[in-house]
């Protein structure tokens, strides 16, 4: 049982560590704001969600976990509308994107 | 039963006051409300000295933590010299800045002014009277902060920029001795001054511990205006309000020599301070240095309250000269200068405030002839002026005496003589001022103003009467400050 | 060797020291000058913590079945100095929003060719 | 592990400290300088220092980083290269760190249990502050009763910031609704913003009688508070907020909690103590230090919280 749950948590912890690496690459890589908006979004939720799960798993049923279930709660409100937040005030400030003109037909 | 908490309520009535100062919505009552609590203070103060003088070195312990554990008061002869200092000084000041700050500050602001000044005035009082390494660097940065503020108010844009060229050095300074405080903690394992002196002598011989000197040091130095770490001094003392500058002139850079003082003496000891670190022959050139330069300088200005800054570096080096010589004549002859030029700067820039309300500038070219609109002021002005030259009959005079005594004992001749090459610059400054407000006809246009108000000019007075009357009998002074080195080199030795 | 090994993490927060303050001495810019303050002193913070660490031991509050414990009293002067430096931050900062509004710029060089002019 | 994790974030904070040197725009160094500070409350976790952890976190990437962005806002972003190569600067760094450098050659070693530093006073507080104060977090005890003192300089001086921001920006008590043109149309951040501005007031409550027992005590909750209502602030406008918490009353209340501190230390006085002698309070000792530590630091939440508002709304009204 110990095993499994330490197998099930590290690779929660490692897939989370994943997600997080590739949306900093995606931050990087893209070529305008609001596509790296993207990668951060949905690699941070994820990301950040699979290490805090992973933790869950370490700490079993105990005031930790609560306290972890509670960041995992406030984390889901707050990096989503952060990132929102960042979006619409680059659409008020007429931030274009980029867009590909070589586009096939 | 209040006589046993006469050190913590030294400190703590001006620091509870402050809120209650920004409470007040009326000037005049935050004014009025500074001005009972300055002369409290100076009253505690007077008793303090009393109590030092009957029984010794007091210590309180705050929360009644046993030493080490807890936080200490001490105030032994030279701590209680300091306080007498401050709190004469912010006594004196307050009824004058009653009228000066109606005219310099605007209304809304003059109840922050005094929330500020009382702050200001705790932590001087709590730097010197604290015994506790970390309690010295908060103090400090209560005086620090609420002097930027007070500075800032200066009624032109340059006291802004003059503040934060303070702000910059004075955080630097700060941090240099909180990092000499960590590094002191790191091999004593305590933060009480008296304490780490006592485990120092262990591990004195250490390559951190000669690196936690010269940081405190050069901290400390930056604070007290030591020549070349002086920069901010000038635009800081010419920008900010008239008051102000009186205030700092006579306290907050002697409070910065009095933290000097414990350093070298109680916490390093001359051992390691003048002996090991040559401390003494570094603070001698550098002292040296002020006294000539700043000197020289204050002659080319046109501000007469930037001269007078010029001339405060000047003066703190004859100060420093006197603790580098490390004897107790010399340190004894620093401590009565350090007195006497408290007073006397003071007074002149007093006397300056006058001028300023009257005329709204305190260039030279707008002082010509003032000497017989404003008689009583420029007096003032001169019989400072004469104290700051060193004629005889000043108190002026008594303290170069001692200092030059204290140098030719240990057979410093050259430095006697730049004593005296120093005070022939004063005497060129000073003169300046007087020959334009004495012998120069008023230029046309020129306003016609009135003698300044008599809340203003008795401030001034008082310490000029004090001054001359030190010059007559300096042996209540001079007791204190022999006895006071006595103790500093006694702590020093070891 | 072990000389080395025992003091890197010290020389590291000195380097982090330095770069602060140089960005206070080297840079005509105001904020970037409270800015370099900031990182000086945040600096010096990690180097009181670091003296506090004891090799083994845990955070400094009371616990059955723990007995070694980091040492508390630099995290309390920590603290006070954490607080001490935000007050130097805001009124810093304040006094730039000031000076900007006084001269127009917020460049020391600026600064200064003003002041000379008048 | 702990090594290795606190050397990585020793090396991020390097990075991080030369990108603050090298970067131009001061937006973008202001968000930097907020990472280093993450960086470091994370360093002093590992460290063990949680207490100090929180309060970094809260006030150095927290707070600073809005008054740093507000005095951005309000100034210029652009950095002007300066005109002269800075080599004087350069040498007095070089030598004011070698000087460093030469000093740690006689320091005990990194994390050393045998060090000076940990045997002597610090050693004695951590076996006597159970007995003699009876509160598991020992920073708590030290912070609030043996040196409390310091404390109450420490409030004295943010109180003096508050002063000084009053003084050099002031503010207006009552004015329209100062708010950025496209605030109202962020109906998400706005529905957040209100489902989150009590739930930090709660936490802050939480962190501010929790301080005796875990990492927390009136600075943490002070700063914390702030930042709700600083949230509040920015979702809804100064003018909202200034309605729910007026600036008059802000002042009063900084007043309060240096007040309240320095109360405490004078009532001990009067019932035959030394000055913050806490264990006079009550008539067993170990009450009285709970009841004195309660006091100070409610009186400190509260200067903090209410200081921490001045100078947020200092900076804000001052746009125009």
């Amino acid at each position: 049982m110990d095993m499994v749950l330490a197998v099930l948590s590290w690779s929660c912890l490692l897939g989370g560590a994943i997600f997080l690496l590739i949306g900093a690459l995606g931050v990087l890589r893209f070529p305008d704001f609001y596509t790296r908006l993207h990668a951060v979004s949905v690699c941070d939720t994820l990301g950040a969600g699979l290490v805090l799960a992973g933790l869950m798993l370490q700490g079993g049923f105990s005031l930790v976990t609560v306290k972890l279930l509670l960041m995992f709660y406030f984390m889901m409100f707050t990096g989503p509308t952060a990132v929102h937040a960042l979006a619409q005030a680059a659409m008020q400030g007429k931030l274009q994107a980029v867009v590909d003109e070589h586009e096939p037909e | 039963m209040l006589s046993t908490h006469l050190p913590a309520l030294q400190v703590v009535l001006p620091l509870a006051s402050a809120p209650v100062c920004l409470l007040l919505r009326h000037p005049r009552h935050a004014w009025a409300c500074a001005l009972t609590i300055s002369w409290l203070v100076l009253a505690i103060a007077v008793m303090l000295v009393q109590q030092v003088a009957a029984t010794g070195t007091i210590s309180y312990a705050i929360g009644a933590w046993a030493t080490p554990w807890g936080i200490e008061y001490r105030i032994d002869m030279a701590g209680a010299l300091m306080i007498l200092v401050v709190a004469t000084i912010g006594a004196v000041v307050l009824p004058f800045a009653g009228r000066s700050i109606q005219q310099e500050i605007r209304k809304k602001h003059s109840g922050l002014f005094y929330t500020c000044f009382l702050l200001c005035l705790a932590g001087l009082l709590g730097i010197v009277v604290t015994g506790d390494a970390f309690n010295l660097f908060v103090f400090l940065e209560i005086s620090s902060l609420s002097s930027y503020v007070l500075i800032s108010l200066g009624c032109t844009r340059r006291a802004l920029t003059a503040a934060f060229q303070y702000l910059v050095m004075g955080t630097i300074g700060a941090t240099f001795i909180l990092i000499g405080v960590g590094l002191l903690y790191m091999l004593t394992g305590t933060l009480n001054m008296v304490d780490i002196s006592q485990r120092l002598t262990e591990v004195a011989d250490t390559r951190t511990i000669r690196v936690a000197f010269a940081f405190v040091t050069v901290g400390v130095s930056i604070k007290l205006a030591l020549f070349p770490l002086h920069l901010w001094l000038p635009n800081a003392y010419t920008f900010a309000p008239s008051v102000v500058s009186a205030f700092f002139a006579a306290t907050a850079t002697k409070v910065g020599i009095y933290v000097l003082l414990r350093l070298f003496f109680t916490v390093f000891g001359i051992g390691f301070s003048f002996v090991a670190m040559h401390v003494g022959e570094i603070m001698m050139l550098l002292a040296a240095a002020a006294m000539m330069v700043a000197s020289l300088v204050a002659i080319f200005q046109n501000n007469v309250k930037r001269m007078l800054a010029y001339s405060s570096v000047a003066q703190i080096g004859y100060i420093i000269l006197g603790i580098s010589l490390a004897s107790r004549d010399g340190v004894a002859a620093g401590m009565i200068h350090l007195f006497n030029h408290a007073l006397i700067k003071c007074a002149l820039f007093l006397s300056l405030g006058c001028i300023f309300l009257r005329l709204g500038s305190v260039e030279l070219q707008d002082m010509r002839g003032l000497a017989k609109r404003m008689p009583w002021t420029m007096a003032a002005f001169v019989a400072g002026g004469l104290s700051l030259i060193g004629l005889p009959l000043t108190s002026g005079f008594i303290s170069k005496w001692y200092l030059v005594g204290a140098a030719l004992t240990d057979g410093y001749w050259p430095l006697a003589v730049l004593i005296l090459l120093s005070s022939l610059l004063a005497l060129i400054y000073i003169w300046r001022v007087v020959e334009t407000a004495y012998f120069q006809v008023p230029g046309a246009g020129m306003p016609l103003v009135k003698e300044a108000p008599a809340s203003m000019l008795i401030p001034a007075w008082l310490l000029i009467g004090a001054n001359f009357y030190i010059g007559v009998d300096a042996s209540l002074v001079s007791g204190i400050a022999h006895q006071a080195a006595g103790i500093l080199i006694e702590q020093g030795v070891r | 060797m072990s000389e080395l090994l025992g003091h890197y993490n010290y020389w590291i927060v000195i380097v982090l020291m330095m770069t602060g303050f140089y960005i206070v001495i080297a840079r005509p810019n105001l904020i970037k000058k409270v800015i370099g303050l900031f990182i000086f002193q945040t600096s010096v913070f990690i180097f009181f913590i670091s003296i506090a660490k004891v090799e083994g031991g845990t955070a400094p509050i009371i616990e059955e079945g723990i007995s070694v414990y980091s040492n508390p009293l630099p995290h309390v002067l920590i603290l006070t100095a954490i607080v001490v430096g935000l007050a130097t931050t805001a009124l810093g900062l304040a006094l730039v929003v000031r000076i900007r509004e006084a001269y127009g710029t917020i460049n020391e060089d600026d600064i200064h060719v003003q002041d000379e002019e008048r | 592990m702990e090594n290795l994790i606190n050397d990585v974030l020793l090396g991020l904070l390097m990075i991080t400290g030369f990108a603050i040197v090298r970067m131009k725009s001061l937006l973008g160094v202001t968000m930097l300088t907020s990472i280093y500070s993450l960086l470091s409350a994370s360093l002093f976790v590992v460290l063990d220092a949680v207490d100090v952890a929180l309060t970094e976190a809260a006030i150095g990437a927290g707070i600073a980083t809005v008054l740093m962005v507000a005095t951005v806002a309000l100034t210029t972003d652009e950095e002007k290269v300066p005109r002269h190569t800075p080599l004087l600067p350069l040498l007095v760094v070089m030598a004011t760190g070698a000087a460093l450098i030469y000093g740690t050659l006689d320091m005990p070693h990194h994390g050393d249990p045998l060090a000076p530093a940990h045997r002597y006073v610090a050693d004695s507080y951590l076996h006597d502050s159970p007995v003699e104060i009876g509160v598991p977090n020992v920073v708590t005890s030290v912070l609030a009763s043996y040196r409390g003192y310091d404390t109450l300089g420490e409030v004295t001086v943010i109180f003096t910031a508050a002063a000084g921001v009053l003084a050099l920006l002031g503010y207006r008590t009552r004015g329209r609704n100062i708010e950025a043109a496209g605030i109202r149309k962020q109906v998400v951040l706005r529905v957040i913003a209100k489902l989150f501005f009590p739930l930090i007031l709660l936490f802050a409550l939480y962190v501010q009688f929790h301080g005796d027992y875990g990492p927390g005590g009136g600075f943490q909750a002070g700063v914390i508070f702030a930042t709700g209502f600083i949230l509040y602030a920015l979702a809804f406008g100064l003018g909202t907020a200034q309605r729910l918490i007026p600036s008059q009353l802000l002042r009063i209340l900084a007043a309060a909690g240096v007040l309240i501190y320095a109360a405490v230390g004078l009532e001990s006085m009067l019932l035959g103590g030394k000055f913050l002698e806490y264990r006079v309070l009550a008539d067993d000792p170990i009450a009285g230090q709970h009841l004195g530590i309660l006091l100070i630091e409610l009186g400190v939440g509260i200067t903090v919280a209410s200081v921490m508002l001045i100078i947020y709304y200092g900076f804000v009204s001052r746009r125009h």
